[in-house]
């Protein structure tokens, strides 16, 4: 653990370097991606293979990267909300939700009651959005099909819903720094409920298929292990985390938004494998569903945007605040210097933390494991490059 | 030579034993017409059927429901530039697509669709569709290897090493079903594919059901085998998109690479009708000698022989099927959208409605009932398990190699020894 | 009967020619644009880095060994499996003696760990 | 102690005047929790933001007792404790932190760029223990060209964090394992998150060998 060679990601593989042993291979060096089918947008994986083994891999990212935190520096605080979004595209409000948090800290207001109850079923049903959308590409690169098209069915009302709500459908900038600046349409509790009785049983359909699947078992069970003490050296956090057996969730932990109110659990696996991870991942589906039934059912009358100057100037200062995203714990530490850009914006992004322990997870295993993996870690390259 | 052209359709053999080389000709023609239209139908199946499994509508734009999509598909893939990558080796290159087209098209030469529907019989006809398949792989290194490309290589090598893995498997299973043809009266047995389909027919049971269940053992492995013969899910490694992108035929592109699909689709098609031949009584209708009271139908040409009730309705079901699917066109066409647009797609689907029926017409004229009798039961039998492959495709996801490996080194084949010893025993102690 | 054997040839000719011809024949109409780009080998998007032609883990080899020695006991069953109800009880003890060598193998390529595949 | 959702930030009205917030003296008692009331609009009393108290607690003591002055600060803000530590000790901080007081995940390794001070950067750690369930920053300065120390050995995460650092800063970590560019392509030039680097600003060299455009903008 204290071995920075040992743990510490990647070292670089010098391709010249080859390992001689009598009768066997020659290491072959294998490049998977940008271009791949499975490497969920632009990830570059070198691999270093023993026939199918994988001997060592290093992560070649940034192929995305379009430079957010500078971007930020050169944008007021509002201007810059809508580009949070663009990080974690599949989870664009969780990421809104964390940037409008730490803003509103930082200039130290808070959002009322309904702004949060409204926060907290949009950023739960982004959740449910996001974990369905990892649901079917993962099986997809475990080679089940038919999933994704399940999931993405059922996702599709999520999004009807925020298209309702906002006008928009992927990257919403649902929320203002303040509060939302949307009120709820007509209808908008009853399309929620709808959707969670509609939802239920899906999410039963997706365990038919997959949780008692001999072959999803054999290729996920033992796959990727990443123990707890592991992941918490690698900082790795969000389901991955839970599924290595911490109990730890930042809605329970330092709950911010209206999460205090709420009563679910935190699902945790125990051997921290692929399957432990699915497992959790869809158990967190139910909570979600939890969650918002109950936002929905307790959500206050009241103002929507708290009291928020024209030109927002937060004194000078820094913050940082995270939210649970689906994908981990997304933070944002942002200095002001009393000025309306901000000074400097860091986005702690769960994936990219996440995808350090790639190396960790694979080596050992077979070719096929890095795809599904890479698949478990539940990456979104937007996020790992910003 | 008119005799000689003709001579042959009173005979009862077929061709290649015949000595007819002209009707050996024609067949083998007719094959690869058959194979070609029945892959297409496959494709426009399989996008249908897969599609409808994954709660969306598959092809529906060219032709009354995709109908046409085939068409295009080969046309445009006919058309489509031809790549060939720089440090690739040409010659194989070019060779390897031919030779697993040849290696899939060759076994049907020894596929019998009915007692003379077959282009030959040759009486090690089983030994020589085990060893024409097994060339399949020699393509597949060839392709991978002319590549010269990481994905190419591995996708070859994994479907190599695959693929004679489960050979094992299905060469014993084979061994069981060819001693089950032991048990005819004469006590010898055969290769030949006819032969096995006779001594089906003699034994008055289907190889499946024979020493239950040992019948129906051998046959799971055969057919695990098989899907792992033809790279099909969840065996489909070799080309396992999430990993290696397209496996063996990755560089391969346009016509070169509809080539290595026309042939997986027809070893799928293959080793199908080979599992069916050797278990499931080939060109046999179910309950093959439960004939039912003797009725007369009467007709108006020839004289009106008596033959079995149940016989009689066996041989309406061809007919039936094709009503049925004209039913389901002409419904088609009635749901059709009412737009002007659909107007062309409407016709053509109400033409297909009637092209369907009139076949189903003209299988209820006798002599032609009682000849595409045979050839029906083959297809429908061998049609249970393409649909049975796309099922698998729908269903499952994919084994990792090593698990593969596993199932195939320890599960298949102690499971085809142990099915074979068993047969041996039990067939000594009947 | 050798006869029975022609068509085999009639029926390779055919189905080489087939394709081959289409092949060419298409050819014609077939656009043909290369690039230097174009007709690199696939590497995800990357310049390839070596020749893909090296060494290979040997476990394949051992594989294609393995299948050598069943699929040739394989074929000495099938004469076998022929006869089988002639032969009776004296065939079936001989070929059992004949498959326990080979199972005695089989097992001891399991325990040799030959048939692991990591 | 740091509840960050509770708003415990009562300002102390003893403040020492190194407070960076330009608070007019006037208001002895601003409202904290309560978002800014702008009531009257025209002569502008900003009310003060809330303001860094000093950060007290055990755990800093023992540190300050261990370390004096290499602690060069350590305060409270908005319910967020962050010290500043002096770079020559900064990893026996981080240490100490790692081992004893059980801050066994790095959230966050990232920086800032002051360039008008005398040490422009500023490191910034952010960890978090889960047994305390207490997040805290450890911040240090560094001159230009000077190197942070590495915590790799402490936190595997740190790897592609520092290295994630160096890549937009320029900031070198001693004792990291692998420091090379991360996001951007490893021959390029320029760290873009400085801040004398224009967001326009771009490696042209490189675009014009690598891509074989003229620029990238």
């Amino acid at each position: 653990m204290t071995d920075p060679t040992k743990s510490g990601g990647a070292s670089h593989l010098d391709l010249a370097e080859r390992e001689h042993t009598f009768l066997d291979a020659n290491e072959l060096v294998l490049n998977m991606g940008p271009q791949h089918p499975s490497t969920h947008g632009v990830l570059r994986v070198i691999l270093k293979l023993d026939g199918e083994k994988v001997r060592g891999t290093e992560c070649v990212i940034g192929y995305l990267h379009r430079g957010v935190e500078k971007i930020a520096e050169n944008r007021t605080y509002t201007m810059f909300n809508p580009y949070v979004d663009r990080m974690d595209y599949v989870a664009a409000v969780s990421n809104g939700l964390g940037y409008c948090e730490a803003v509103e800290k930082l200039l130290n207001i808070e959002a009322p009651p309904r702004a949060n109850y409204i926060r907290v079923i949009l950023t739960e049903l982004n959740r449910l959005a996001s974990h369905m959308l990892w649901l079917g590409t993962h099986a997809l690169d475990i080679g089940a099909i038919t999933p994704l098209f399940y999931t993405f069915r059922d996702r599709e009302e999520i999004l009807k819903i925020y298209e309702k709500y906002c006008g928009a459908r992927l990257t919403t900038h649902a929320f203002r720094i303040g509060g939302c600046l949307y009120e709820t349409y007509d209808g908008f509790e009853a399309d929620v409920k709808k959707f969670v009785s509609f939802v239920t049983p899906k999410i039963d359909e997706y365990e038919e298929l997959l949780t008692t699947n001999r072959i999803w078992v054999e290729r996920t069970r033992g796959v990727g292990v990443l123990s707890g003490p592991d992941c918490i050296d690698l900082g790795v956090t969000g389901p991955v985390l839970r599924a290595s057996g911490v109990k730890w969730d930042l809605r329970k932990a330092k709950p911010y938004a209206a999460y205090s109110q709420f009563q679910f659990e935190i699902p945790t696996g125990q051997n921290g494998d692929t399957y432990d991870r699915y497992l959790v991942r869809v158990a967190e589906m139910r909570q979600s569903l939890r969650i918002v039934s109950q936002a929905v059912e307790g959500i206050p009358e009241g103002p929507i945007m708290a009291k928020v100057p024209k030109v927002l100037k937060p004194p000078v200062g820094e913050i940082y605040h995270s939210i649970e995203a689906p994908k981990g714990e997304l933070g944002y530490f942002i200095v002001s210097d009393g000025s309306t850009q901000p000074y400097r914006i860091r986005v702690r992004p769960p994936s990219f933390v996440n995808l350090q322990a790639l190396d960790k997870m694979v080596r050992g295993q077979l070719v096929a494991d890095v795809v599904a993996v890479i698949g478990t870690l539940d990456i979104v390259l937007g996020e790992v490059d910003r | 030579m008119l005799d000689y052209v003709t001579g042959y359709l009173s005979s009862n053999v077929t061709p290649g034993q015949a000595g007819n080389w002209v009707w050996a000709l024609i067949y083998i023609l007719l094959i690869f017409l058959g194979i070609s239209l029945a892959v297409m139908g496959m494709v426009w199946l399989e996008r249908k059927i897969l599609a409808h499994m994954q709660i969306r509508l598959g092809p529906m734009r060219v032709g009354p429901h995709g109908l046409l999509q085939p068409i295009a598909d080969s046309l445009k893939l006919l058309l489509k530039e031809d790549i060939i990558p720089e440090n690739a080796d040409k010659v194989v290159f070019w060779l390897a697509p031919l030779m697993v087209v040849i290696a899939a098209f060759t076994v049907f030469i020894v596929i019998p669709f009915g007692p003379t529907h077959a282009v030959t019989d040759m009486n090690i006809g089983i030994l020589f569709m085990l060893g024409v398949s097994s060339l399949g792989v020699l393509g597949i290194i060839m392709a991978g290897w002319a590549s010269n490309s990481h994905y190419p290589l591995m996708g070859s090598l994994r479907s190599s090493a695959q693929m004679v893995s489960y050979e094992i498997a299905m060469g014993l299973a084979v061994v069981s079903a060819v001693l089950m043809t032991s048990f005819n009266a004469g006590g010898s047995g055969t290769l030949s594919m006819i032969g096995i389909v006779q001594a089906q027919a003699a034994q008055h049971t289907w190889f499946a059901f024979k020493f239950f269940p040992l019948g129906l053992v051998a046959l799971f492995v055969f057919a695990v085998a098989m899907v792992a013969e033809t790279n099909r899910a969840p065996f489909d490694l070799p080309e396992a998109e999430s990993e290696l992108v397209a496996g063996f035929h990755t560089e391969y592109s346009g016509f070169r690479w509809s080539l290595f699909f026309l042939a997986e689709y027809t070893a799928m098609l293959a080793v199908s009708s080979i599992a069916v031949t050797l278990w499931l009584g080939g060109w046999m209708r179910p309950f093959p000698s439960w004939h039912g009271p003797a009725i007369t139908i009467p007709n108006f040409w020839e004289h009106a022989a008596p033959l079995g009730a149940v016989d009689f309705a066996f041989s309406l079901v061809p007919a039936v099927c094709f009503f049925v699917l004209a039913a389901f066109a002409f419904i088609g066409t009635l749901r059709m959208p009412k737009h002007p647009l659909m107007k062309i797609q409407k016709g053509g689907l109400g033409a297909l409605a009637l092209v369907l029926a009139g076949i189903g017409l003209v299988l209820l004229i006798p002599p032609v009932r009682d000849r595409i009798q045979d050839i029906f039961w083959f297809v429908a039998k061998v049609a249970v398990f393409m649909y049975l492959y796309i099922w698998y495709r729908g269903t499952f996801p994919r084994y990792r190699f090593d698990q593969l490996m596993k199932l195939g080194w320890k599960v298949m084949l102690p499971m085809g020894l142990g099915v074979l010893i068993a047969t041996a025993v039990v067939g000594v102690l009947v | 009967m050798p006869q029975n054997y022609v068509p085999i040839f009639l029926f390779m000719g055919v189905a080489f020619a087939i394709p081959a011809v289409t092949l060419v024949l298409f050819k014609l109409v077939r656009p043909e644009n290369p690039h230097k780009t174009k007709l690199m080998p696939y590497e995800c998007g990357i310049t390839p880095l070596d020749d893909a032609r090296g060494r290979y883990t040997v476990r394949f080899y051992i594989v294609a060994i393995l299948f050598v020695v069943f699929d040739v006991e394989t074929i000495f069953l099938l004469p076998w499996a022929v006869r089988f109800r002639w032969l009776g009880k004296f065939g079936l003890l001989e070929m059992g003696i004949f498959l326990g060598i080979l199972i005695v193998g089989y097992i001891w390529i399991w325990k040799k760990g030959a048939l692991e595949w990591v | 102690m740091p509840d960050e959702t509770k708003g415990n930030t009562s300002p102390n009205p003893d403040q020492p005047a190194s407070q960076p917030s330009s608070s007019s003296p006037s208001s002895a008692k601003p409202p904290v929790t309560v978002p800014p009331k702008p009531t009257a609009p025209p002569p502008p009393p900003k009310p003060p933001g809330p303001v860094p108290m000093p950060w007290e607690s055990d755990m800093v003591a023992g540190l300050k007792q261990r370390f004096g002055s290499g602690i060069r600060e350590a305060s409270t803000y908005l319910g967020q404790s962050y010290m500043v530590v002096e770079r020559a000790v900064v990893y026996d901080v981080l240490q100490e932190l790692h081992d004893e007081q059980e801050f066994n995940y790095l959230v966050d390794c990232t920086a800032t760029h002051y360039p008008q001070r005398a040490q422009p950067f500023e490191v910034i750690w952010i960890l978090y223990s889960f047994n305390r369930n207490e997040r805290i920053r450890v911040k240090t300065l560094l001159a230009e060209g000077e190197a942070a120390p590495s915590a790799v050995p402490l936190w595997s995460t740190a790897n592609w964090l520092e290295r994630e650092v160096y890549d937009m800063f320029g900031i070198r970590f001693d004792g990291h394992p692998d420091l090379r560019r991360i996001l951007l392509p490893e021959d390029w030039k320029g760290f873009p998150l400085r801040k004398d680097h224009s967001i326009i600003q771009q490696d042209q060299e490189w675009v014009q060998i690598n891509l074989g455009i003229e620029s990238g903008q």
